[in-house]
């Protein structure tokens, strides 16, 4: 139980500060503090392999693409000032998610929720290999084909029109 | 919440004290303390080894890559401090401690300051799940590879940190290079021991070092790195941990000649001193995953060679491979940026496709004897020659020697 | 095919790795301070003033303070004040000698001119590099005491060139010896009033331009009193001995400067 | 070349206008490289303009060093400059004593004997290797190449320095050359020294082509970048090997052929391409050609006198008049321009230095590459900013 | 390669209205040069390059020269007739003439295509202050941008036409010209003991004494110099 | 009512949810949006672990896979998405959404 707030302190905090700041690298920089927050907590879900997974994706792959978007993308007319409609997107956006917040947490708190007899086992590599294998292979293969399409997808998008360098393509 | 796996597993009783002893110091060790705080102190004792045996590993490397890079260019190496200058890591600690903090006024103080932090943590984090000796696991996973990965790829976080905090032109460029450099490497890096995975059918690295037991023709050790596609992959894999590492010819975040020292640029004193050793830490560890990977972890060599320690062959290894790392540094340039992405992405990632092709072809004829063996073979060597010299070709298109005329 | 010459690189620092074990010829370096590299004689480094008696150096300098090698000295390093008195030499010949002698070795460039312009084989290189000092200025100015060495100094760390100087000026006093012998026979033989000996004037020391050697094609003629008017800076220095015959002794036969 | 506003008008080649004028000027990075920087060979400093990593614009900033060598001339005797000429190019010494030296002569007429014309082509040629190996070595170390190359480098260089020391006394500032001959005559026992340091100088050469001509890293880092066209070489002045590199046939032993380079036989390489790799191909050939006219001067070399008798070292007052005196110096042409006005010092005294003229074109070279490339290309150049400076 | 003669006819038959003058060099070397005048100066200069015979593709040298303002004595024999009714006596008149002072721009020209040279040329500015201009030959060689700009900086002659006429070697904020030969140089030395009194007076003349104390660490080792200092020059010119 | 671990995992996971949605709906930068979405994204696989552990019928790895499926998708939808705001930059000079009025480069 404590272990699970202190991931969620872990995780919350980090993510809500970082929709704050102005500075994008360090909002970048938080979510992934955040993102670890989430692989910590597959980690004591018992997901060992999706907490590693989680961290190799989110910290290690997109959270450096995302700062290389931020630095390829230095210097935007953001860094100038405030726009003057900021503030009104910022209540509409806080009013919004604030609903929807308290219709969540009432729909949670007044749901009561079936709870198994024990917790699941945890799974292992070799066991989530052999279901991705036998029950959900045209999933993985969808999922292929989805990463491939994307990866040539965002090449295709990223590279400039005259100097399409390898550096270019992700 | 479920406990943390056990620190080391229990030795067996077929080992030799030799072999064992570490197991039954920590275990004498945690014996004094409640049955509660057992595992506790019996983490402690392997972090603390563990720390202290690589954090004496580094200060000895210092030196002999200064020996070694100065006998590669004609000279004795550092031989004043101490007797053939052992002491010299000593003096360069003192030097660094007493050295000033200097942080740029406007630096992101923070970041600037979590750097070196994060980076040490992360390269140390990626020791705990590498075996160092029979039954030497600090931390025995299911998924010890993916773990290793995934706590080496924040490495190249936070040099990016070190350089955008710094706040200095030469050090957000050379961010720049390591977050380009961490994107390309990765995932050669990945690729190559994916067909080892393949083949050894599991994720733990006890689980990896186990396939490789036993020997062919009773001398040749049933390494990985002794089959056609092994040695690729292995090679594949040393490129891409160079990389990985910053280590000469792809230490472009800190080229010296181009960027000044690139992210360490705004770096002194004690700080510079982590990311060295940061640096050389993940230098150890990839070495250390190489071992296990392809080199048959802590195992021996030759059949008769096996009482000696297991940790030692592991040392043993490890040392080669260090050593080999020195050696490359001291004789090849530098690459540039954009030839370092395109390695990665038009030579190492398609001949790491390639070599899984490989691999499953010799997964697939693993039945085959006799004069098949031979056939699968020469099979399997095509299957790892042909791509190299087509991709090679490919890659160094363009550049060749020349020839000069004479007025 | 790609990663020959990577190999071959390879190959090439594996052999050094090995070589600089066990050849010499790869090993270059020598561990400073307890080895050291012998100097070549031609080594320069320095200069210093060459005094006749290694007892008694200060007496016994050979320059006479005639300040060309502070005109010629490309950085202006040195410093020289004429005595007002004057002291015999070695060949016993009254002559001025440096009151003052500075060398701001901070400044000088060890770059032999002084030496080549000197009449008087006076001022010479000398070999010294250990010259490291806490103190800036004061440490780096040597006066005449400190710049002054004794000739067997000179023969020790230059043996040939010295040997050679030595011949030199020993054949030139000689020269002005017989010279002066004879002149005084002659004058002696024409004015045989004159029973006393010619009074020891200052004979002329003329480095003759002997063939082959480096810094004496001028000869030049040392005044028994400096000029009334010394050029300080825009007569150059050949205009000196051309200027002073007119005021030596009568005795003096002196070559004219060519 | 906006600074000033006006349009350039292109000179033959010149791609000079060609700087890119980018309409997004937010995305550039501007980057001071030096004066402090390790790879600019000395207080050299480049306002480069990056996109990305690939060089924009840039402008070198030089006079860090300056410090009014030819003023410094002009106020002391022709003599006293001679040591001066040491510090232009504090690596090649012995060339810059003989091209002042030369000029001199052609200022007074002054005839040089034969021994003194050989021992000068033998240290010439010494300080070509010397300066080349040493070139080799910094744009390896340039490339990142952990010192082992310039290491090799700079251990065949003492054995240079070594001669160099032991004939004139001082490993660098030579002062060796004088009007009329050369100041110390060389014994036997070091022209066997240099014999055997020549011998053995194409051994080590070999070696070192072995551990990095064939290198694909130097290749992929060399080759095609900085290339430059003979017509713009020609016209910005280019000289020495970087001309040669272009495909220029204009070496001055050959065109001028002063001293007795008429009496030996060598070769001029010429590269194709004109870029970093063919400017330092051109270099270790020439070292080669450095090395057989060594070998036939050491074994022509005349008895006799080193200094013309009738030179004079204290006095020297040439007849009023100008000249100008050029050798083949191992960076390029370096030239000294005097004007005597019958003086002991001269009335102007002009030194013409290869590594300034040759950095003419380092923005036409630089453009379009990238930040390392601008390391290497300037590192091929050979530029001594003592000379560059002055 | 042609005479200089040859070349001077051919280019004024090429340009007529230019002026090309033949200086002679009296010393040995015996480089004589052509001076020409500043209005058709880029145009011959671009025909010394492009002819055919000459070819001058390379400029190697460009220097300034100063030749600062002088007095000449003239000294002319005049027979003047004896009133007496003597033979005319020869008597020497002197007249002093002030020869104006104008900076030079000297270029030594060769040929990388034919092989020859030197073709010296000289351009002449009209007085050293507000008319020191002459073309510039950059467009025509390259080779000169850098040196003209270093001739700028050092004598103070103005290049028209030169695309990046800035200081090269001299800092941006340096407004004398040092290579002039009337330039004075500054005299806040370094303050340092020397035996040369001077460069210690000098340095004393411009600095209060105050922070002549405190910059003087160590006193000088055998006491102030007797050297008599020359008389203070004036300020160096702003 | 008692607070299960089941019910806490669901109030971090709409707490994440939320946050996500505030920073994508208030924020300017489309970096930042994205990131608000991944975080979205986060939150939803927070669930389906949650409920694959604490769930009635636990089928071994459903869950994992899910979420294993929807990481890869997160993955893309990053690089698209980002290589997205790569090329608007490209045109447009500016990461701000307001600034992005145009589709037509």
């Amino acid at each position: 139980m404590t272990g699970l707030l202190i991931i969620a302190l872990v995780t919350l905090v980090p993510a809500a500060v970082a929709m704050a700041l102005r500075n994008v690298i360090h909002s970048a920089l938080l979510l992934i503090l955040s993102w670890a927050g989430i692989a910590a907590f597959y980690f004591w879900a018992g997901a060992e392999f999706l907490a590693f997974s989680q961290v190799l994706v989110y910290v290690g792959a997109i959270s450096m693409v995302v700062l290389f978007a931020v630095l390829l993308t230095r210097h935007t007319r953001t860094d100038g000032g405030v726009a003057p409609d900021t503030l009104g997107r910022a209540l509409a956006g806080l009013l919004i998610g604030g609903a929807v917040l308290g219709v969540l947490f009432g729909a949670v708190l007044s749901t009561p929720l079936p709870i198994g007899s024990k917790p699941a086992a945890a799974v292992t590599v070799h066991g989530l290999g052999v279901e991705l294998m036998e029950r959900h292979t045209i999933a993985l293969l969808v999922v292929g084909v989805l990463l491939t399409v994307a990866l040539l997808g965002a090449v295709v998008l990223a590279a400039s029109d005259s100097r399409s360098g390898p550096e270019d393509a992700r | 919440m479920n406990a943390m796996p056990g620190i080391f597993a229990a030795a067996t009783g077929a080992d030799s004290l030799l072999e064992r002893w570490p197991i039954l110091f920590r275990d004498t060790v945690a014996g004094f303390f409640p049955a509660p705080l057992q595992w506790l102190v019996g983490s402690l004792i392997s972090i603390l080894a563990i720390v202290a045996i690589f954090g004496g590993v580094f200060a000895a490397l210092t030196l002999l890559e200064r020996k070694m890079l100065g006998r590669v260019q004609n000279r004795p190496g550092p031989n004043r401090t101490g007797p053939f200058g052992l002491l010299q890591p000593i003096a360069d600690g003192i030097k660094m401690l007493t050295k000033e903090d200097i942080v740029p006024r406007s630096a992101d103080h923070l970041l600037h300051f979590l750097a070196p932090v994060a980076l040490l943590a992360f390269s140390i984090l990626t020791f705990a799940v590498i075996p160092f000796g029979r039954n030497l696991v600090p931390l025995e996973l299911d998924a010890a590879v993916l773990y290793f990965f995934a706590a080496g790829a924040a490495t190249e976080l936070a040099i990016f940190m070190a350089g955008w905090a710094s706040r200095n032109k030469f050090s957000l460029l050379a961010a720049m290079r390591a977050l380009a450099q961490l994107i390309s490497y990765e995932l050669p890096l990945l690729l190559s021991f994916v067909p080892i995975i393949m083949l050894a059918g599991t994720l733990s690295m006890t689980g990896i070092i186990d396939q490789q037991a036993g020997w062919n023709f009773g001398f040749i050790p049933k390494w990985y790195i002794f089959t056609p596609w092994g040695f690729a992959a292995f090679a594949i894999f040393l490129v891409a941990a160079l990389a990985e590492s910053n280590r000469s010819p792809f230490d472009l975040p800190e080229a010296e000649s181009e960027l000044i020292a690139g992210h360490l640029t705004e770096y002194s004193g004690f700080k510079y001193a982590l990311f060295f050793m940061a640096e050389y830490f993940g230098m150890i560890a990839l070495s250390g995953m190489a071992i296990t990977l392809f080199l048959g972890g802590w195992r021996a060599p030759l059949p008769f060679l096996e009482f000696i320690p297991s940790y030692l062959w592991f040392g043993a290894k490890l040392l080669g491979l260090l050593l080999l790392f020195i050696w490359i540094r001291g004789t090849f340039p530098r690459l540039r940026m954009d030839q370092l992405t395109r390695l990665a992405w038009k030579f190492l990632v398609p001949l790491a496709l390639f070599n899984l092709g490989t691999a499953a072809f010799w997964s697939l004829t693993s039945g085959w004897s006799g004069p098949l063996q031979l056939a699968r073979w020469g099979v399997a060597i095509a299957l790892v020659v042909v791509p190299f010299v087509l991709l090679g070709r490919g890659l160094s298109r363009g550049v060749a020697p020349r020839t000069y005329r004479f007025a | 095919m790609l990663g020959s010459g990577l190999l071959q690189g390879l190959k090439v620092t594996a052999k050094n790795i090995a070589g600089s074990f066990h050849d010499p010829e790869r090993l270059v370096t020598v561990e400073y301070p307890e080895q050291k590299t012998k100097l070549p004689e031609n080594y320069r480094n320095f200069p210093f003033l060459v005094s006749e008696n290694a007892t008694d150096p200060m007496g016994t300098l050979r320059c006479v303070a005639c300040q060309i090698c502070e005109k010629e000295c490309p950085p202006q390093c040195i410093y020289i004040e004429k005595s007002k008195d004057k002291k015999p030499d070695a060949a016993g010949k009254m002559q001025v000698y440096p009151a003052v002698f500075d060398i701001d070795t901070s400044v000088c460039m060890s770059c032999q001119i002084c030496v080549e312009v000197c009449p008087f084989e006076a001022i010479k290189m000398d070999q010294v590099f250990e010259i490291a000092t806490t103190d800036r200025f004061n440490a780096l100015l040597l006066d005449r005491n400190q710049l002054a060495k004794p000739n067997s100094y000179y023969h020790q760390i230059h043996p040939t060139e010295a040997a050679e100087v030595d011949g030199r000026l020993l054949a030139e006093r000689k020269a002005a010896e017989e010279k002066a012998k004879a002149a005084a026979a002659a004058a002696a033989a024409k004015a045989a009033a004159a029973a006393a000996a010619p009074k020891p004037v200052a004979t002329p020391t003329a480095t003759a331009g002997a063939p082959g050697a480096v810094a004496a094609t001028v000869s030049v003629a040392k005044p028994a009193t400096p000029p009334a008017a010394a050029p300080v800076s825009a007569t150059p220095p050949a205009a000196a001995p051309a200027a002073s015959p007119a005021q030596n002794a009568p005795a003096s036969d002196g070559k004219a400067a060519p | 070349m906006s600074n000033s506003g006006l349009e350039f008008p292109a000179p033959v080649g010149g791609s000079h206008v060609a700087a890119v004028h980018d309409p997004f000027h937010g995305d550039l990075l501007e980057v001071s490289m030096g004066p402090h920087h390790p790879s600019t060979h000395g207080v050299f400093r480049m306002m480069v303009t990056l996109d990305g990593e690939t060089i924009v614009k840039l402008k070198p900033v030089f006079g860090y060093l300056h410090r009014n060598h030819e003023k410094l001339g002009e106020n002391t005797s022709y003599l006293a400059s001679m040591p001066y000429t040491d510090r232009l190019d504090y690596l090649n010494s012995m060339t810059n004593n003989w091209a002042y030296a030369l000029a001199v002569e052609k200022l007074a007429g002054q005839p040089v004997p034969e021994r003194a014309e050989y021992l000068r082509v033998i240290l010439a040629e010494l300080t070509r290797l010397l300066n080349h190996v040493c070139l080799a070595g910094f744009l390896l170390q340039d490339t990142g190449a952990s010192g082992t190359p310039l290491m090799y480098a700079f251990r065949e260089r003492e054995k240079i320095l070594d001669l160099f020391e032991s004939l004139s006394g001082s490993r660098m500032m030579c002062n060796y050359q004088r009007f009329g001959g050369c100041r110390v005559d060389a014994s036997p026992e070091w022209l066997a020294g240099a014999k055997h340091i020549t011998d053995n100088f194409g051994r080590f050469l070999d070696e070192y082509e072995e551990l990095i001509t064939g290198n694909e890293i130097l290749m992929a880092r060399t080759q095609g970048v900085g290339a430059l066209s003979p017509e713009l070489a020609i016209s910005a002045g280019i000289t020495g090997p970087m001309l040669r590199a272009t495909g220029v046939d204009y070496d001055l032993r050959k065109v001028d052929a002063y001293g007795v380079y008429s009496r030996f036989n060598f070769r001029v390489p010429l590269g194709d391409h004109g870029d970093t790799y063919d400017r330092y191909m051109i270099r270790v050939l020439e070292m080669r050609e450095s090395i057989t006219i060594l070998q036939q001067a050491l074994r022509d070399l005349p008895a006799g006198p080193i200094m013309d008798p009738k030179a004079k070292i204290r006095g020297f007052r040439p007849k009023a008049g100008e000249a100008y005196g050029r050798i083949e110096g191992p960076k390029g042409e370096i030239g000294f321009y005097l004007i005597s006005d019958g003086s002991p010092n001269p009335y102007r005294y002009r030194v013409r230095p290869p590594s300034f003229v040759n950095l003419t074109v380092l923005e036409d070279m630089c453009l379009g590459q990238t930040i390392a490339d601008a390391v290497i290309i300037l590192g091929s150049v050979d530029i001594v900013l003592g000379e560059v400076d002055r | 390669m042609e005479t200089l003669e040859q070349i001077r006819d051919r280019l004024l038959a090429r340009f007529p209205g230019a002026e090309v003058t033949l200086v002679t060099n009296p010393g040995a070397a015996a480089q004589h040069s052509l001076s020409l005048g500043l209005a058709h100066a880029a145009a011959m200069a671009l025909f010394l390059r492009d002819d055919a015979e000459l070819k001058l593709d390379y400029c190697s040298n460009v220097t300034g020269v100063d030749w600062p303002e002088k007095e000449i004595i003239e000294s002319t024999k005049v027979s003047v007739p004896d009133p007496a009714g003597g033979p005319a006596k020869i008597v020497e008149q002197k007249t002093k003439r002030i020869q104006p002072g104008s900076l030079e721009v000297v270029y030594h020209l060769y040929s990388m295509a034919k092989k020859h040279g030197p073709v010296i040329i000289r351009l002449r500015t009209a007085n050293r202050t507000d008319r020191a201009n002459v073309p510039s030959l950059t467009p025509v060689w390259r080779s000169c941008e850098f040196q003209e700009r270093e001739v700028f900086d050092l004598f103070g002659v103005k290049f028209d036409g030169h695309p990046d006429l800035r200081r090269i070697l001299m800092w941006d904020e340096f407004t004398a010209h040092p290579m002039r030969k009337d330039y004075v140089e500054p005299d806040d030395y370094e303050w340092e003991p020397t035996p040369h009194g001077t460069v210690l007076d000098k340095a004393k003349a411009h600095y209060p004494p105050s922070a002549l104390v405190a910059a003087a660490p160590a006193a000088p080792a055998h006491g102030a110099p007797t050297h008599a200092a020359p008389a203070p020059k004036e300020a160096p010119k702003p | 009512m008692i607070l299960t671990p089941l019910h806490l995992c669901l109030l971090l996971s709409s707490a994440l949810f939320c946050i996500g949605l505030i920073g994508a709906l208030s924020r300017s930068s489309s970096i930042l949006v994205l990131l608000g979405v991944e975080l979205m994204l986060n939150a939803a696989n927070l669930n389906f672990i949650a409920f694959w552990r604490y769930g009635p019928n636990p089928a071994a790895g459903t869950g994992v896979l899910f979420v294993l499926f929807s990481i890869a998708v997160a993955a893309a939808e990053a690089a698209v998405g980002l290589a997205l705001v790569i090329a608007i930059y490209r045109h447009q000079r500016s990461i701000r959404l307001q600034d992005a009025r145009r589709l037509k480069g």
